[in-house]
């Protein structure tokens, strides 16, 4: 596996215009939800483990945008941007990395465990691999129950190593499922690259070993992004679990304590040249369909946004120790 | 009407099945095999594939996707075959379905009902025997229960579903020929009950030890002592009411665990009538236990290695000196 | 997946004579073994459970003529036969069997449980994938330490489903380790037929996905169950892990309590006619290579090796009540 | 020379590595990232792929190929990130490394030793905060070791590997900055230790509840009451000489335990106080816990889940109420 990057997106943007704002739009919206919650983390604002997407936007915009609202999702440790973008208030989520009870698990989760039943946003999940036998059952519910709702479910490259993979894959496949497998490729998992944990690095023939139909997305292009998971969408309702290899780079360290020794600065600098946000925001300039003035005017609605979660989540509470045990079980 | 633990566990069963169409059935080998132990025999016939679910070869697999579809507005029943397997599918028990609820804030309820088989006595030696039982009742978010009778073995299962809790309910092998009379009183799974009354010591156990506990109590009250025995029935939480007051009344206790001694579920018994009822013992409690081994495949080690009635008798009245 | 059986193996046995009835006496010591063992279980004899490995002898009898002394086997709970070829001597596989101290596990481990620490046989194991990442581990060990060592891995197409076995293959592939995959597929995994259990029934297929040489091997033939695991031992000793499909059939129930509601009477007469131990024998007479009296010779030096192993198995001992908890740790 | 716990484990695997060839270290990201917690920084460079070597995501797999290895010939060092994922791995520790030994009838050793990091207390919510040691130490076969101070973070490796059979090392990383002076005694893998003398009261402790437990100790003494502290350093097989010889001296005990409370470890410790020294109390044996909740994020809420020094300090006083 190759990890040096493919020429930036380039080319028309086949979307309508207000598509293509709402697009860019929601990427920015995660990258400055995460700049700031990067430096609420050096404040100590925020505490735990922080993983940053910061890099990856297109994959989540593109998916999320390709999905109903009454479909599931099942994300990782890494979900900021996919909870925000299945409908999680900005609001809710930055509260949640505070801990404050207001947040969108009331406090107790914290960046690695966002929740919300009324987005069907399933987490959240910080065991590698444990979300996705979790995806295979709500698909079963979704199929025994008659409903027309895909189940998205967000891993890894790294996960694949884990049993529960192939466990899910092989289930979703037997009993086909409405499930679609987003493998987010990032080409490391912590600090190991994929060549030292998957001995099949071409991600789609492997998956494509279990009867799933597989194909490679470009997720430095949201356009690709959108369509794949389009396409996906439409497949697994159909007929069963579809995988989809989004090829992707995350920018920053796998969390706020990685020293990033295992990668290469140029290599890092390479990636960025195809940021999905300033290549999107270049093209939709060169067709006309966006203007400095416009896009400054959305980074600025998306500050605002920003500025008002935080001071949402400032003001917001926190559990009473009372409250400890409450929910452990049901009342 | 009189019928054995296996038919309870299936009339459980197939009642679940029939009451609610969200119930349904999936594990290894639960559908045309019958079941391992014929415990759902009959049932693929009578509710079909979709409902009585062979699940291929993957306990981490098919035990999350139960907690999905719980998730999912199910409400599965998932048989992982036997506790020995269960290691496999642990970390979706521990990390998701116990802990779901509480980490979302109260959003995600998981009305997931687990069965599994459990415990030793049958010559299948270290790898088939283990009792994991007092593990899982280590974990909060999830509830434990252990049916000794038959009611409790029909009962169970349907209070299990209407908890709104994951349940796991452990069933015991040694106990599938067992007959008894069905009653039609309704179970809960909230308490311990007296299964014998008796006045000079009490016998805590559960599952398959409580037939070797009142075997024990009939050849104690032969040799005149009157030893009470108290079924646990539910693991976690547990109904320590029922057993203080058990143990106040006769000031003398000894507890009996089919687990490894060390950390078994009969430690938190103990440790609990030290901190509850220290004052009111005449004698301190003992305990009853597997020994520390892999249980050996020859039956004359395996008996030698597990609970058995005498060594109760010899524990109870070890109390007295 | 057809579960029809092709045509019976025929043709040809292109061995020298005395080996071809080293191979047909080896599979008959299995035979005869378990029949006997069948016959002990019903006169409780022997206890727990018991699974048979009638019908499939072709695979053990020609791997382990394939194998070296010195390499390492790793087996499942249907494993007598497997123990027997690798050198553990028959009378203390039956001791083990009937739980007696001069068992090859010192009666401990019964008929699921036989070790042998100078066969180089480690087991039987109870847990379904349960041993695959032991072989990884043999295999590594036989890697870092130089030596010209294979490890052979004996497992059912029902734990190609388990997460073990996913990790395994990669582990071993990544790594490159000197570690033969040999699949028994029978078809059946207790009642759950093959396309029940995996949605790529092509075996081969699905192992050759984690970048590993794989091929089939019909398991009935002897002469190609010995010339697969020989293909197989050169390649692994040389590049790293292979993948063999053995396609076999159990001809008895799954063990002594399987009441056989899944499947038809009449798949099993059929795969009875492919029998390894019939067919073979009739092509070795086609050939000249075997008379009735020879066959009849052999099979009653078989007979006398069993009603000797039963024999020192009624006379030897039970392990002390005292020494219950030996070698629970090392001294 | 003083250095910090981090650093003397870091010193014990190199050590470890240098001493014998057959010994090597594997797990994820223990090569090029250096350790999840840096423990590993500079190895890699030092012993190179082969000793010091990345694995994949698959827990099951490298845990279940470090005990192939073990047999194998090798001594494997396999580490689990944290005990929160060591749930994958279980049943290989469980099913193969604890057991292997007796059921071949002792022709099979396992020496592995595997570590893992565990513990509550760094706000990283309910899926990374387990404390499981409780768990592992009540498998017969296999040995538990608990290093709370820099000479054991450095020496008990070593005394692992040479013990011949598995052993589990949990290492804090709550102490993971705590800084001390490393002394030149070697150190044993088979007793407790007295780390604080005292007359009136015994609190028993490993891990990191051990400074908890010394800060305790010393508001109580500040308060009039002078209490010993022992440090079980060995969590399986139990050295429950040296607490029974502390708990007959003072005749009071507390148990820290940062797992729940309901089973586990200090469970067991009560039930062997009950059981060997019942007549030498003055008072029920108390236990400071995790409170029976998933870890929640925030850090008051964290606190008020974990055992602290102030309820050490309660639960010592109510000894004498
Ligand atoms: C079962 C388990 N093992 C190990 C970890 C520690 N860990 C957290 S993230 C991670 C890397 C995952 O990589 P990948 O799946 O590629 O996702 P990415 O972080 O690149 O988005 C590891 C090893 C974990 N959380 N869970
Ligand atoms: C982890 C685990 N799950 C379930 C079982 C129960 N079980 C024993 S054998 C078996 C079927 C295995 O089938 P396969 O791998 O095809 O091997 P075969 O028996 O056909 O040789 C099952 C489900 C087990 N022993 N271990
Ligand atoms: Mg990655
Ligand atoms: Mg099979």
């Amino acid at each position: 596996m190759s990890h040096v990057a493919a020429p930036p997106p380039s080319g028309p943007v086949p979307f309508a215009r207000e598509n293509s704002l709402k697009l860019l739009k929601d990427m920015l919206r995660i990258r400055r939800m995460e700049e700031k919650c990067a430096e609420l983390y050096g404040a100590g604002r925020i505490r735990g483990f922080l993983h940053l997407y910061i890099g990856e936007e297109a994959v989540a915009t593109g998916a999320m945008h390709a999905l109903a609202r009454g479909d599931n999702v099942v994300a990782t440790y890494r979900e900021h941007g996919h909870a925000l973008l299945k409908g999680v208030p900005m609001d809710r989520i930055m509260a949640e990395m505070f801990g404050k009870k207001e947040g969108c698990s009331r406090g107790r989760g914290g960046s690695m465990h966002l929740f919300d039943a009324a987005a069907r946003f399933y987490g959240g999940n910080a065991i590698v691999g444990g979300g996705l036998p979790l995806a295979v059952g709500l698909g079963l519910a979704a199929k025994m129950r008659g409903e027309e709702r895909l189940t998205a479910c967000f891993f890894g490259e790294g996960a694949m190593a884990e049993g529960a993979f192939h466990e899910s894959m092989n289930l979703a496949a037997l009993w086909k499922l409405p499930v679609a497998f987003f493998c987010e490729n990032n080409l490391y998992a912590m600090g190991t690259a994929i060549e030292r944990s998957e001995s099949q690095t071409d991600l789609c023939t492997k998956a494509a070993s279990y009867g799933v139909e597989a194909f490679p997305v470009d997720g430095m292009d949201v356009v690709a992004a959108y369509e794949g998971a389009k396409r996906a969408r439409a497949k697994a309702l159909a007929d069963g679990p579809v995988f989809v290899e989004f090829r992707t780079y995350r920018f920053r360290a796998h969390s706020m304590f990685d020293p990033e020794l295992y990668r290469d600065k140029a290599e890092v600098e390479q990636w960025k040249t195809r940021g999905p946000i300033h290549t999107f925001t270049a093209r939709l300039k060169a067709q006309g369909d966006l203007t400095e003035e416009r896009f400054l005017e959305l980074d600025a609605q998306v500050e605002a946004e920003v500025g008002r979660a935080v001071a949402f989540a400032e003001a917001a509470g926190w559990e009473p120790v009372e409250d400890l045990t409450r929910d452990v079980y049901a009342p | 009407m009189t019928i054995t633990y296996r038919e309870a566990l299936r009339m459980g069963l197939r009642e679940a099945l029939a009451r609610d169409q969200r119930v349904f059935l999936v594990g290894e080998d639960v559908g045309r095999y019958g079941g391992t132990y014929a415990v759902s025999k009959g049932l693929l016939d009578e509710f079909g594939p979709e409902r009585v679910r062979d699940a291929p070869l993957s306990e981490l697999g098919f035990v999350g996707a139960g907690i999905g579809a719980a998730l999912g507005g199910l409400k599965p029943i998932v048989e992982v075959m036997t506790v020995n397997f269960s290691l496999l599918p642990l970390d979706q028990i521990v990390n998701t379905a116990a802990i779901l609820r509480h980490m979302s804030g109260g959003q995600f309820a998981v009305p997931l009902v687990i069965r599994m088989s459990t415990g030793a006595g049958r010559q299948l030696a270290a790898q088939h025997s283990h009792s994991f039982e007092g593990w899982y009742a280590h974990v909060p978010g999830i509830k434990i229960v252990a049916p000794a009778t038959i009611d409790d073995a029909h009962g169970m299962l349907g209070a299990a579903l209407d908890d709104g809790n994951p349940v796991l309910v452990f069933e015991y092998p040694a106990l599938f020929e067992t007959a008894g009379e069905l009653s039609s009183a309704r179970v809960d799974i909230a308490h311990a009950q007296v299964r014998r009354q008796g006045t000079r010591a009490t016998i805590v156990a559960y599952g398959a030890s409580v037939p070797k506990a009142l075997a024990a109590a009939d050849q104690l009250a032969a040799e005149g002592i009157n030893a009470e025995v108290v079924d646990l029935r539910v693991l976690r939480p547990l109904d320590m009411d029922t057993v203080l007051a058990s143990v106040r009344k006769t000031r003398r206790a000894v507890i009996v665990d089919e687990g490894w001694r060390s950390g078994s579920l009969s430690a938190e018994i103990v440790a609990r009538i030290m901190e509850q009822a220290f004052y009111d013992l005449d004698a301190p409690v003992a305990r009853v236990c597997r020994e520390e081994v892999p249980i050996p495949y020859p039956r004359h080690l395996e008996e030698a290695a597990l609970p058995q009635p005498e060594k109760i008798v010899a524990a109870v009245k070890g109390l007295f000196q």
